[in-house]
């Protein structure tokens, strides 16, 4: 299973990417070991994350195709 | 896909006057409240802000202005219409880079969800904004 | 003498653009609050509104919009300019008779006082409307 | 002494007209009377006055020149 992650406002600098693809990750939890892994300077950022266009609290498991983004503190307007 | 709620670049006096001459069209609102977002020329630490890049998650920017939309229309039954746009990209210093429109039968709901909807987008809406400076470096906000 | 904040029959489009584009002009307001007010083609007895005919006292319309703009920039000091236009004359179904825009640093102050405006200039200002029905006849309101 | 008086809103409509100057007039008091004399059904209608664009809410002596309105109630917006 695939699933897509982007990095949105400051840590899309930080990653230097906007967007990533993960492989095989079962749950929230898993893909941010993942990505602190990858780019270890995010731990440093406050974020919120969503899945599918919704803002999560828990850490619910991922399925093929979820769309996860890492979202900055939002700022417009 | 590019959502309607969000504009390439700054919101332009040809999009406010389109959005005049569609308010015309109908004769059962009799208040519109309008606000618009404009970029300042701030200062920061002897720096002036020339521009601000903003980026916008564009899918969920599309179902939060839908719900946005949602809240202001049931808790104010009498608004007629709601409109949000928000430019994603550079703004320079003066330019608009929000709209909000909403049209009521009567002012005071017309001010009043305005002015909901204004708080709703700050909050809720997921754009991010790098402010560029006058000697182009930047800051993420 | 025709003062400035009144304008012979409706506040149209280019009225509002070329406001718009006075705004782009200056950086250091970052929210504008625009409330335009609309002839609605309300019912009345069966008979339905298809203009207003609105008289005003010029004179002292000129000195309530000075007195108006006074007030607001007296309790909201954030603000940095208002403009008032009211419509004299024939406005149609649809047309917008009122135009009040706001202008300051911060939103909360430009939406507060524009909604304050709105409320002062229905109190204020010396204009008087008459309904013109699509039957022709015409009711004071 | 002459003084100017404005009839607005259904007033202008009553008086059938807009303007009408007045002589030897002292006080607003005397003024209202005066108009009554000339339209009696004014007095059926709710107005106040201004007087050089302000409204007053006592009898003031008038002066030649002084502008005069009466002014149904505001519905402007």
């Amino acid at each position: 299973m695939e699933v897509k992650v982007l990095f949105f406002g400051v840590l899309a600098e930080v990653t230097g990417t906007r967007l990533k693809n993960y492989y095989e990750v079962k749950t929230i939890g898993d893909l941010k070991l993942r990505i602190y892994d990858d780019f270890p300077e995010v731990i440093h950022y406050n974020f919120r994350i969503s899945l599918n266009n919704e803002i999560i609290n828990n850490d619910p498991n991922l399925n093929n195709g979820d769309e996860i983004a890492l979202m900055p503190p939002f700022a417009g307007g | 896909m590019k959502s309607d709620c969000l504009i390439n670049g700054p919101i332009t006096p040809d999009v406010i006057t389109s959005l005049m001459e569609k308010i015309s069209e109908r004769t059962d609102t009799g208040g519109h409240s309008v606000f618009l977002g404009q970029v300042r020329a701030d200062y920061e630490n002897d720096k002036k802000v020339k521009a601000i890049d903003y980026s916008a998650y564009e899918g969920m920017v599309t179902v939060e202005v839908e719900k946005i939309k949602e809240i202001i229309l049931a808790e104010f039954t009498e608004v007629k219409s709601i409109e949000i746009i928000h430019s994603s990209g550079i703004v320079k210093a003066g330019e608009i880079s929000l709209l909000v429109l909403v049209s009521a039968g009567h002012r005071h709901h017309a001010i009043m969800a305005c002015s909901k909807a204004v708080e709703l987008i700050k909050k809720k809406l997921p754009v991010w904004k790098m402010e560029i400076f006058d000697d182009d470096s930047h800051l993420w906000k």
